[in-house]
Formats: C-alpha cells, structure tokens, sequence
C-alpha cells in the first residue's frame, strides 16, 4: 500500500499552478492526508519555470519528499527540468506540443502520458483558464481519490466569488479531466491513497498561522510594508483585526512601520510588524530604539533567499545574524524560532507576552519554506491561550506608587511601565541614555547601572523561554542539530539513517536567542558527531553555537543555499557518508 | 483651570536667545489656555536642539529617532485617539530624513498637531547645511555655499493635500499660542512651522532679519486662507515670508475613516478572544 | 624630572573649554612633547558639564592617563566632579564664586588656587570671552612654556580669520594671566616641562586622519549625512576635495548618502560614506546591496554610545557586531580596526584598494575616543601610497575581451569590472541573483556557484589583510587582547604590570574581519591567561575569537561602558588581581 | 543611425498588455530618434514589475533597491555627467519608500530623466494598495478600501521646484516618446510619469478607463506649460488626468553649479596625488 506520495505541478508564472495545487492540496487534506506542499516560484509575474509539489503521506510530514511519484507538466521544458527528480513508477503528464519525444529512457521506470489540457478546455468550455481544473481529473484519478470530497472542496473554493454556475462548470471540467485520464491511465500506473477520517485538522501556512496567532494573542495594531514572502501574514490581519477592533495599516517604508508599531505599543496596544531581509535592514534602528526605550515590540521576519534583493520568492536561513547581533549598540533581545506551522502559532501568541514581560523587542523568524508553503496541523488548543501583560500598571496600581519611575532600577531589571491618559504617570520614553525617570543622562555611573538593568532583563528571560526539544534516541551517538525549517528533512533524514542502522537524535533550537547554552552543551557532550544543519552558506547556527558554547565536540555542517529547502536526503547522505 | 507652571517641567538649557524657547513659552501658554490635561498630552520630539522641548515641557514624552517623529504620533494617536498627540521636528528632522512620512501624514491626515522648529541649520550636531537653508548658505557641510534652493515645507504640504497649514515666528509669541491652539483644535493634520532663530549655529537669520523679512498674513485682509491658488500664489511669490494660517480646509481625519467611531481605542480592548468567532475563521482552513 | 602630565579643563558646555584645550595642545606639541587629549562633552549645546584633558609626555602616548596634575575649573562643581582624579601634587585654578571651601582635604596633597578669568577678561578687555585665553595663563606659566611658541600659536589660530588687532588683543590676555598666575603659583607648584624639538610630526584627530587618508587614497566622491561624532571626516574634506576635482554632498539621509556613494562607485569613482551608530543602521541595506553587487564602497564609521541615540559624544565598542554580522544574506565584506591615528590614516588609504581589489563594501571602525581627540604622530610617509584599483579595466583591456562578463566566475572569484561609458562593458549590476553577465537568475546550479564565487573573494583576502600586531614581550604568558582605542590604555597598562614584575603582551586585532584567526589562535596557545580589553558590555570582539578560533584557552574579560574610554589602571589593576 | 533594434536586448517576460511594454518601446524610439550610444547611458532601476526594464534595454543597468533609484542615479550623474542617465521607478517605488529622495532631487535639480511608471498598485508584490490608488481602492492591503486621497506626484514635484514636469500614457506610445525626448534634453531634472495600465493586479485602472479620463494638454492652445499657477491650477482642479508637458521652466542644473566646468568628471581623475599641495594641507596640523 502506497503511504507516501508526492505530486509535482509545473509548468510557468502566469499558467495557474498554484490555484491547481492549492485545491489538490485540499483535497487530499480532506481525504484524510497529512499534507505538505513546496513551492519554487519565480520572482516574477510571468513567463519562467515554476512548480509545486504537492506531498501527502500517511505519516506527519513537514516538508517535501526525495521524489517525486507524479508530474502534471503544463510543458515539455518542465519535464526535462524534473525529469531526474521522478521516482521509479513515476507518471508524467504533459500538456506540451512536443511530447513525442518523451519516452521513458533506458533503466528509466517512468510512464508519460500527453494530456492536451488547453486543448480540451478550449474545446469544451471555450476559454483554457479550465485546464487547471482539468489538470485535477487525471491526478485524483491516479490516487483514486473520493470524488464526493472533491466536489466539496471545488464548491467551496468557487462558490461565494463566482456562484453556482461556476461551481457546475469546474465540475464537469475536472469530470472530464478524470475521464479522459481514465482512457490513458493503467490500473498499474495508480497510486491508489485509502480515505480516512479528515479529523480536526487544519491546513495552513506559517504565514496564516503567525497572523491567527498574533490576533489570538492580542495584537490589535499592525503597521507594514508590502514585502514577499511576509506580506501574507498582514494581508489576513488586514480582513480579521478590523473585526477585533484593531488596526493595520500600510505604511510608505519599513521604517515608518517600525516606527508607527512602536509608537501604537508605547500607548498601550500589543502591536507588531512583519517585513523580510531588505526590510528587516530598514528597521535596524527602530529595533535599537526599542531595545533602549524598553517598548514591547514583535516583529515576524519571513527568511527569503539574500543577500540583497536576492531571490525574493525563495527559502533561506540568511538573517539570523541580523537578528542576533544586528543593529547598533547593545540591547536586549528576544528571538523565537518556530520549526512546524503549529509552533508559529504558538511562538506568536507567546511572542507579545514574551515583549510585554521583558520590554524588549522580540523577532518571530521564519522562512519562506513554510511560512508560504501549506501544512496539515492539529485544531490549535486555543483554550491554553493566555495573555499576560508583565508590569504594565493599572490606573489604581500606579495611583498607590508615591514616585513612579518608569525605568526604575529593579531586581529584575523590568520596570514598571504606564501609558498615556493614566494619571501619575507622566514620564518620557528616550533613545538617549536616561535616568530612572526616563530623562536624558550622561554620567557614567547612571551609565552603567542602566546597561546592567537593561541586559539584566534576559537573565531572567533564558530560564523561561522556550527550551529547544531533543527527537529522536536520547542515547544516540549522532546528533544533529538545527533550526526552523529544516526540522521536517532531519526528521526524515534520521528515519532514513535508522533504516541503515545509524541511530540519531536531533536538538532542536526554537530560541535562538537568549541562547540556551546549557542544554546544547549537554546535548553537545552526550554526542560523538554533531552536524549542524542549515539552509545557509556560512554557518550562521554553527557559529553561534561555537561562541556560545565550549565543548570538546568540533560541529560538522551540512549546508544548502540555492534558495531551496532540504529534501531529506540531502542531510541523510553526507552523515551516513561521514560516520 | 490650569496655568501656565502646570506644564513646565524643568528649565530648559538652550543658548540664551535661542528662538525655541518662545515655542516652549507659546506651548505653555496653548496648553493652559486650552486647560489641557497634561496627562492627555504626548509630546513626540525629533533629534536635535528641538528635541529636547519634551524634557522641559510636562507631559507624556516621546523622545524617538531622527526624523521618525510622526509615524510614532501618528501610532500612538491611531491606538489612542483621545490623546493629544503633538509632534515637535526641527528643520532637518521634518524636512531631510524625515520628509516622507510628514508628506504621507499630511495626505492620510491622521490628527495630529506638527511643530517644525525652522531654524534653517543642524543646529545640535554643530551647523550643517539644513533644507531649508537658503542658496548660496555657508556651513561647515558646505564650504563654498549651499547649492541647493531650500525647500518649503509649507509649499509641499499644500501639494500633499494638508489641511491646516501655519507659520509663526518665535520673535511674536503669542501669536505662535494662537496659532497653536488653532491648530491643536483643528479635526485632522495640523502643521505649525516656527521660525526660530538659532543664535548660536546660524548667524545669517537672526530676529533682526526675521523682522524685516516676514509679514502677517492677517493684516492682509484680501487673503484667504480657504483658497488653495491663492496660498499657493503667496507661497511662490517670493519676497518677504508670510506668517501666520496660509491654509485652512476640513476633510475627514484618518482616525474618523479607520476607526470605527462607536467602539473605544483599541489600547483599551480586552485582549481575550470571543472563541467562537476565532473557531469560526479557523474553519476557513478546514 | 616631569615626564608625564595631564592637565583638565572643565566647566560646562558653552564655557569654550574645547578651544581653550586645544591650543594648549597645539603650544605643548609644539614644545616637542608627546600629546593626547580627551574630551567628555554632553551631547547638548549649552550649560551640561563638560571636561577635556591634555596630556603632554616625553614617550608616546596614545590616551589618557590615569591621574590629573593640574584642573582648570570654569567653576566650582567641576571641582567637585573631578577632584578624586587630581594626583597628589596637583595644583587647582578655580573662577568660582564659592571657592573659599576648597581647601585641601586630609591626606589630599591639592594646592587650590582662586583665579577669576571672568572678572579678569571683563575688567581688561571689556568681554567674557577672553577668559579663555587667558586661562592659557596660568596653565603655560605652570609648565614653563616658552613664550615665543604661545605667541607663535595664538597668532596662528586668530590672524587668518580675524586679523591682527585680534591676536594682538589675546596676547595681551595670556600675558596677563601669565602675570597673575605668577602671583599665585610657588615654584613647588610648577611642572616645568623642558623644550624639545617640534620635529617632523603632526598634531590631529582620526577623523582628520581618515579624511587625510580618504584624499590620498584616490578617494573623490564623498556623500554623507551629519552624525556626530563623524561629521569632521567630511567636513575637512567638505573643503579640501573639490580642490582635486572632486565631490562632496550632503544627501537626506543615510539611506541616499550609501546608495549615492554605489552609484558613484559603479560608475568609477573612489566613493565613501561615513556615519556612526544610528545611520549605520540606516545603511545596511545598501551595505548587502554592495556586496550582492560587488560595488567597491568604503564606509568610515566611528562609534558612539549606543543603543539608539545613546551617548552621541560618547565613547563605545558598540558596532563591531553590526558591521560583522549585520544586515540580510550573506556577503563578503572587510572590517579595518586601526587603533592609533597613524593606523586611520594609512588604513584609510588602504580601504580604497581593498574595496576595489575585492569589489566589496569595506567599514573603517574607529571610536569617539580617538576619532575627535588629538594626537601627536610622524609626518605621514606618503610615498608609501598606491594606488592599486583591482580588476578594474582600461578601455583596451575591455576591447580585447570578447565576451565580457561582469561577474564572471574566476579562481579568485573577483571579476573583471568595466564603467558605464566604456565600449564593450554593457552589463547589469544587480541587486537581484544573477548570472555572470549580470542578469537575473534563480537556478540552483547559478546561485550556488554565484555564492562561492562571492565568498571565495576573501579566501585570499584574508592572507594579506593588515596582520594582528604583538606588542610587548613574546614570550611573556600573559596575554591582552583588544581592537581599536584600547591600545593606549593597555599599553600603559602593561608597562604598569611591568613594573609589579608582570610580563605581558598584546595581541592588537587590526582586521576584524576576515577575522584572523591563525594568528590569534597562535596567540592563544602561547599564553597562560588572557584578557579582552572592551570597552562595550557583551564583549563582541571575545564572541568573535570564540567562534572563530577553538583552543584550550579561558579568555577572561575586561569590560567597561561607561560610555568613556579606559584609564591605564582600569585595566593593569583587574589583571595583576587575577594573576 | 542607431535603430530601435540596438536598443533591445531581450523580448520582455510582463504580462501581455502590459502597460510597460509602451515605455519599453518608447524608450527605444527616443533613444534611435536620438542616436544615443548605449554604452553612454545608464538605466537604473527600482523594485518592481517596472524594474525589468534594464533587463531588456540594452545599456549600462543598474537595478538597486527599493526606492533609491534617484540617490544610485545621482551618484553616477555626478560622477560622470556625460552620461545619459535615466531613472525608472514604479509608484510605490517612486512617490512611497523614496519619496523623500524624489523631492530632494527635485529641489537639487540634478540632470536626471526619471521615468515613474504608475500603474496605481504594488504590482510585482501581487497586488496592494499603492499611493496613487484612489481613495476607497480595494486591494490585499486594503480590504475594505483605501482611506488615503491618492498623492499626484507632479503636483509634489511642482511644489518641490521641478523644472520638467510631463505626463504621458502607455495607450499612447508615441506621444510618450516625444515627451521622453524632451525631457532627456532637459537640463536638469526631468519626471516623465507613465500611466501605465497594470492588466494582472489592477483591473480598476484599464486602458479603456484611462482613455476616458485623461485628456491631452497640447489640445488645449490656452495651456501655457512655463506658467507656474496655471500648471497648479490645472493639477488642482480633479475631474480628467491633463498628460502631456504640464511644466517646464530653466533654472541651473546641481552639475552646473557643483562641477567646475572645465575639467573632466571625476570618474576620470588621476588619483594620484600632488604632494606638495598635499604636504601643504599637513602644514596645517603641525
Ligand atoms: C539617523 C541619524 N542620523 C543623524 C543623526 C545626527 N543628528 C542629530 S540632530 C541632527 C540634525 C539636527 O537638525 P534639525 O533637525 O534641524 O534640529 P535642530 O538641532 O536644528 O533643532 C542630526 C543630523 C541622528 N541622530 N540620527
Ligand atoms: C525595502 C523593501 N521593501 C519591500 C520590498 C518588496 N517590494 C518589491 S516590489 C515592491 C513594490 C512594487 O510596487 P511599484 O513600485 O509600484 O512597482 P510595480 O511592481 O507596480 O511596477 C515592493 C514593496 C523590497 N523589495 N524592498
Ligand atoms: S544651538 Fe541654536 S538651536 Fe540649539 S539651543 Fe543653541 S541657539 Fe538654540
Ligand atoms: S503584474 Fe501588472 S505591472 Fe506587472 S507585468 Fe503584469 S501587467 Fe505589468
Ligand atoms: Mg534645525
Ligand atoms: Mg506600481
């Protein structure tokens, strides 16, 4: 019985594959899959290569597969492209012209169809925007999927914007689509995926899940700047915060954005900003200001492939040192990142709790592999949701202090904070150096036991931030260690090693910073091998793990950065080579 | 009632002379006219000399970056807009690397009330070359005279579309007051340029030449601050610099279109969740 | 014999301190001593308290000293302020009203001397301004200057801009309070300071030197926003490089100033920007444009307290990490250190052939604390200089090339670079991934060699950056090291260990990045103990050396930041306690 | 003669229709009508569907950031002014992230010609509002409307002191070259604004819409483009969206005043230095 499959969709911008993938996904979804998709776009809005996996499996999955079992290609070129990523059993569809040409090669166990997609939407529905559906017919056919759901989920998709005409018509589309790959398809060539029971599950990007989790979390103001691959995280809050009373509002830059966040949290409203690479160097100063002004600040970085404009549309482990180390001067600093889609959710809520608690800027980092790519997760537990807003006074709570000083010296280094319209409040916030009261100061000795107070906060902070989580054996000898997305191709990678024999376990740091020195010492002392593994040239993990931590273990590294993520044997391969 | 001494919070320590302390003089006086509760006000200020007005002025105080003084207002109004938020910039603060923002305020109209200390020169980092300095100015940053023709931030912001556009002078004080309680009372963006002499980095535009330069748009009783062409004419008139309201419109304010009017400021909701709404969107992704 | 001495002036912003100290510097440098002076002004223009010290000495120095002999006070809280800084023997000139309590303390061997500049500058010369000359009375009468120098200099500083009467006049004032102070002063008092020769040498600050260095070095478009405490690089250039037919200008903001400097650079000119804290975050994104585009780029930054607005006349080792870490992706980039003002001028040139050879955004790190203060240093040897532009090419060299490729993949990974207007160089410079002509390219296979390309660049570069340098005794087990301003105070330091019978060395980091680490890892081995001397709070610089060098070694940390540079002792005394 | 054909580089990727396709050709009429040499000109570009352009023509490019064509721009005018240096940015690229620098170009007069392509949405972003969208525009950023009055970029650039203020039309290809040629000989700075239709992401703003509401100004013979007030007026008066030459006036370019005339640019100095000049300035310091 076939547990895993994996569906690639490509063809160019501009020729619908995401809206073809996208309802795949959901169907599987809703036949009781766990899903996984992985997009490689183009920058651009038309005209070159793009494609999508659409993965799903009878096990959790958290990224794309080795292989590839199904290509619906809208051309030849992309058959040529993949053509070496299909797995023995493989089928391809193909809408190009030139199809002839394209037999299995020697020792090649792959079987192409040609499948005139524009052809028989224009034939049947008179205009090809129909080949997308169509595309659908021959791909549930081939895993045999329950054509119940599958009109389920086409009603859905259409029925509200387009209304029921449209609904009828897409049906009968991929209807045919199903029909005509019956007469091509061998009973050998299907991969035929059982149902089962869809369950409370959900199936969302890291970008939707971050924007629910900070709606869920109390964010009620959200300034930002258009960039991919963050721009979807607004563009939910932009429909649903209004309804909460909230705000979002688009600004002229990234630094109006921080700025406008920060001014909005000073007043007392849990307020956030998202942006990536470009945008996140826009907001450098702004990070500093809230870092010295002590504002609770979260901003949700989404990692795109740098540096520079770089290639906007695609996944990379870049920005870490941006974040850890970035800006000017030394401030307090919180850094969470999530590794599952559930986790964004769960990071962002405790993200504005985590600002509010310490008064320091915290940065959501993600990356473009999942926070643009879909996911099945578990209905979130939203009863665990709890808001906590640290020392930020009650108008009766500030009434009983004789003197308040905002940034007064305290043992843990938070100080109680007020907002504006509160009565005995008055204070100033200030990117100066400051007295207790906020007011600009020089003298060394204020100096010093301002900085101690600042960086004092996070003392504090690393015993409660959430710890990084060890999979795998415990007593295994190989460890591997890693960050954010590449948490779905280690676990496979490690199934796959286990296979071969070779035992691994796998820490996984959700806060990059405050570091967790100690459990990665321990981790790193319970080890023989330790590979580091991350979506980055230089080792940006790596690195800060060695500066952190002294150990007698010298890290390997297993690096990627051609902008895509890891498929799982990237990272199986060189430590079954290395060990 | 309050009065004047409820504002003033310590003594300010700019050069004696120095034209922001009529601004500091006229805020008082607005505010105590006005008998503003102080723990209502937020006073946003910008770097520089102009800057320092929040630490002597009794209020809320808001001290941020160079030239990020309004998206900082314009967030702490938007999230609380029964506050009364006052952003203070000096020359270079509004009119260099803080220009974009105060062109996009002006056009969202968000209400807020902007004090631009023109003082024509970087008056804090020790005299530069500002926007508003005129051609041919000779400052450490340019040696052999500005080459630039200056930029009048009044002129912009009526191409932006700003709704309350004035310019006082701090060598007439009380008629600053007037012009800032004008502007504070005024339903959207209210911009209120000072000229302010700055005695120490900028000797060419001192009170002396102000006095002879500028000229009151109110003894002028032919003009009218309601007509676009007629301050954009005066604007490009050249000549002597007119002080006092240039123009004056009403549009709806960014908060009265954003915001919607039944419900509190979004700083005072309750932050938890109503469940079954949230469950609801979650079935989206079902 | 005295050898050593340090004088203070302070009053309060406004008081004319500043001048008053810097002639005295340039009469005791002319007397052919040693000079360093240090300022501790508040970011504010008027009424703070503000101090500046002279130091003049027969060996070299490099900053301030530990104790003050003598403190000219413009008033009396100036006296308290300092007054545990004065060493024993040391004299007190106060114009204070109140000065009648102080009297010497027990145990304190102060002689306090009343001396009214104001009243004195008003009774003789009609204006309160001539209180700061004539406080260069008592202070050359107490060093027993020679008078022909104290004239020589006040004629200088005053003839050019405000004519002879002027100098006339000042004379008369210094004479006159020569006069009085001789009434006052017993000969016990008086540090007399013999004569030496003036020689080849030159009185200056880093920024001037850096501006010196800029002009030598080929640079001729410099564009820049005004930030203390930076403003002096151009501000000297401001005057002197459109005698060279070049061009300096005063952008908006940061952001325009760096990417003004890449669109000059990118068209042929040697280009640079300089800024410190707060607009070197507003730099970053065009810093990784610079290095994704390879456009040469030098950005002098000198460091200031941070974070946020900080201490702006303040002091820090605040922005290594930035530099070194900061901004998205992952880029070459060059990181100068130079720890006295020789070092500014000559790395300065330098940073002009390093960015043109690697094609690379290269930062001159230097500090508040040597940026605006004096020093004495040798005549710059400028026939040193070359100018050396790289892979740059001649309208010939292009013409021979048939297929020019911009970013072509070479061994070295630095490619042949042609300017607009040159026939047969049409190319894209691009922000975006791209391939070797320079257009857009987001295939694996392209990026992943594009990286290699890029990183490989300082694969060379690193064996012949400016080396780490050892001062004191090789072979000595205790080891310090430190970057940048702290190079005086450790060496006085070790001088100090010298005499309890400590011998040690010091390793100057000169390239924080490529970081050297053989050498320092050398270091390392060959030492018992080693201390890094920082003057910011995390120790950014012993971060660096911990995840770029592995070895057995400890390191212990020094750290002040305080906002003001370290005296000898701060950093002789932790050191012999822990040995 | 140059022809069109050795302008072209590579067949664009845009959508079909695209509206950048109109400037993209006209670029390369202007360009032959002109016989300008390639390798002495510079495109530099912003983020951006707009963006591609330097992909395509063929010329020196320089695609950036987002938001800093003019300072890039500048930096190689300078340095080189006998360049033919042209600037290509989108609306939000133009009149939001760098619309500080776009005024202060303006106000420096720098011998640019800029080319806005407006096409009222963030485009390559797929699909918000941008600051030329109307008032009420519905996009991702804006689901329930936009709630800013639209900037006009050339009324901002007429407030700032452009000296070549144009208009042209995608639907009108050629009339836009002939504006491009015009500007490019302009000395100083010239904005050429490009409705541009933007078929994917914005289906408000077609073809169809903008030949009904815009009208050209050389229709209308009383128009006289060197008049300030009565460019303002017209800028002012809503309704139809006047193209063509809305303003031109002369005034001394920044290159004129900041560049001795006689020597060469600066790109081509020998960097050698004279020592005795130098050793001369280090006389100072002693
Ligand atoms: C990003 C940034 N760049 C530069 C500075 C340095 N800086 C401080 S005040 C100032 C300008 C002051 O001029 P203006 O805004 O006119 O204020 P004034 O001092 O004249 O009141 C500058 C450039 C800074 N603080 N931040
Ligand atoms: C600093 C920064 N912020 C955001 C982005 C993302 N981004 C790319 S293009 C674009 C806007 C495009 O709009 P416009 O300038 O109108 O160009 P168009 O695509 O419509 O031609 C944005 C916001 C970026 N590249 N850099
Ligand atoms: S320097 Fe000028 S602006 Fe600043 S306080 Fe003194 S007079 Fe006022
Ligand atoms: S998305 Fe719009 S602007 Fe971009 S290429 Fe397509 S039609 Fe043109
Ligand atoms: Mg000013
Ligand atoms: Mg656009």
């Amino acid at each position: 019985m076939i547990n895993d499959v994996s569906v690639l969709i490509a063809g160019k911008a501009g020729d619908g594959v995401l809206f073809t993938g996208n309802v795949l996904a959901k169907i599987l979804k809703r036949s009781g899959w766990e899903v996984a998709t992985y997009r490689d776009f183009p920058s651009n809005i038309r005209g070159e290569p793009t494609n999508y996996s659409i993965r799903a499996s009878l096990k959790r999955i958290y990224g794309r597969a080795d292989k590839e079992n199904i290509l619906m290609a809208f051309d030849c070129e992309s058959i040529l492209k993949h053509r070496k990523r299909i797995a023995p059993g493989g089928v391809v569809f193909c809408d190009g012209q030139d199809v002839a040409g394209l037999a299995p090669r020697k020792g090649e166990k792959i079987t192409f169809h040609k499948f005139p997609l524009r052809k028989l939407a224009k034939e049947n529905f008179g205009h090809e925007i129909f080949k997308n559906i169509i595309a659908l017919g021959p791909l549930t056919y081939i895993l045999n999927l329950d054509f119940s759901i599958i009109k389920e989920v086409i009603s859905e998709t259409f029925l509200e914007k387009k209304g029921k005409e449209i609904v009828r018509k897409n049906i009968k589309a991929l209807f045919l689509g199903m029909k005509e790959a019956k007469k091509v398809i061998r009973s050998e060539e299907c991969h035929t995926l059982p149902k089962r029971k869809n369950g409370a599950r959900l199936l969302l990007s890291g970008d939707e899940a971050i924007a629910l989790g900070a709606l869920a979390g109390g964010c009620r103001f959200f300034a930002a700047y258009p960039i991919c691959p963050a721009t979807e995280i607004w563009q939910w809050l932009a429909i649903h915060l209004p309804r909460y009373n909230g705000l979002v509002i688009q600004t002229e830059d990234e630094l109006a954005a921080v700025n406008m966040a920060l001014g909005a949290s000073y007043a007392g409203a849990r307020a956030m900003t998202s942006t990536s690479g470009p945008g996140a160097s826009l907001m450098m100063e702004g990070f500093s200001l809230s870092g010295m002004a002590e504002i609770p600040l979260v901003v949700a970085h989404v990692q795109r492939t740098g540096p520079s404009t770089g290639i906007p549309t695609k996944t990379e482990q870049g920005d870490l040192n941006q974040w850890l180390y970035g800006s000017h001067g030394e401030f307090p600093r919180i850094i969470l990142a999530p590794g599952t889609i559930e986790e964004c959710f769960e990071f962002s809520v405790k993200a504005f709790n985590l600002a509010e608690k310490y008064q320091c800027p915290v940065i959501l980092l993600t990356e473009q592999d999942y926070a643009q790519n879909l996911r099945t997760v578990k209905m979130f537990d939203l009863s665990k949701i709890k808001i906590e807003r640290g020392k930020l006074l009650s108008q009766p709570e500030l009434l009983r202090i004789k003197d308040f000083k905002r940034y007064e010296f305290t043992a843990d280094g938070v100080s109680p904070r007020a907002i504006p319209s509160l009565k005995n409040g008055i204070h100033m916030v200030e990117g100066n150096e400051h007295d207790e009261k906020g007011y600009r100061n020089e003298d060394p000795e204020n100096r010093i036991k301002m900085m101690k107070k600042r960086m004092r906060k996070l003392k504090k902070a690393s015993q409660e931030l959430i710890p990084p989580k060890i999979w795998g054996k415990k007593e295994a000898e190989i460890g591997i260690i890693g960050v954010g997305s590449t948490l779905g191709p280690i676990r496979e990678a490690m199934d796959q090693l286990e296979k071969k024999g070779i035992h691994s376990k796998f820490l996984q740091i959700r806060t990059l910073w405050p570091f967790a020195h100690r459990a990665v010492k321990r981790f790193l002392e319970k080890s023989r091998e330790v590979f580091v593994v991350e979506n980055n040239f230089t080792g940006q993990l790596s690195n800060l793990i060695q500066s952190q931590v002294e150990s007698g273990v010298r890290l390997k590294h297993i690096n990627k950065y051609s902008g895509r993520a890891f498929r799982p044997k990237e990272i199986s391969t060189p430590i079954q080579k290395a060990v | 009632m309050r009065n004047k001494r409820d504002y003033h919070l310590e003594a300010p320590t700019w050069c004696p002379g120095c034209g922001i302390f009529a601004l500091f003089d006229a805020l008082k006086t607005t505010a105590a006219a006005m008998d503003l509760d102080p723990e209502h006000m937020v006073v946003v200020t910008g770097i520089g000399c102009h800057g320092r007005l929040s630490n002597y002025f009794k209020a809320y105080g808001f001290h941020g970056l160079h030239g990020r003084v309004l998206p900082v207002a314009a967030g702490i109004k938007l999230s609380n807009p029964g506050l009364q938020v006052l952003g203070v910039s000096g020359d270079g603060d509004a009119y260099s690397i803080g220009l974009s923002h105060f062109i996009h305020a002006l056009r969202k109209n968000i209400n807020l009330t902007y004090l631009v200390v023109d003082n024509r020169v970087y008056a804090l980092t020790l005299g530069q070359t500002s926007p508003t300095s005129s051609l041919g100015f000779v400052s450490k940053s340019t040696p052999y005279g500005s080459k630039e023709v200056p930029l009048d931030g009044i002129r912009m912001a009526l191409a932006a579309g700003g709704t309350f556009l004035a310019r006082g002078f701090s060598g007439q004080s009380s008629r600053l007051a007037s012009l800032i309680e004008r502007g504070m009372k005024h339903k959207g963006f209210a911009l209120i340029e000072v000229l302010s002499p700055c005695v120490t980095q900028n000797k060419l535009y001192s009170y002396e030449w102000y006095k002879e330069n500028v000229y009151l748009l109110e003894d002028d009783s032919s003009y009218d601050p309601r007509d676009r062409n007629h301050a954009w004419e005066r604007l490009n008139a050249g000549g002597k610099i007119p002080v006092g309201l240039i123009y004056e419109e009403s549009r709806p304010s960014y908060e009265e279109l954003v915001l919607p009017k039944k419900e509190k400021p979004l700083v005072f909701n309750d932050l938890k969740i109503d469940m079954p709404k949230f469950e609801n969107y979650l079935q989206k992704f079902r």
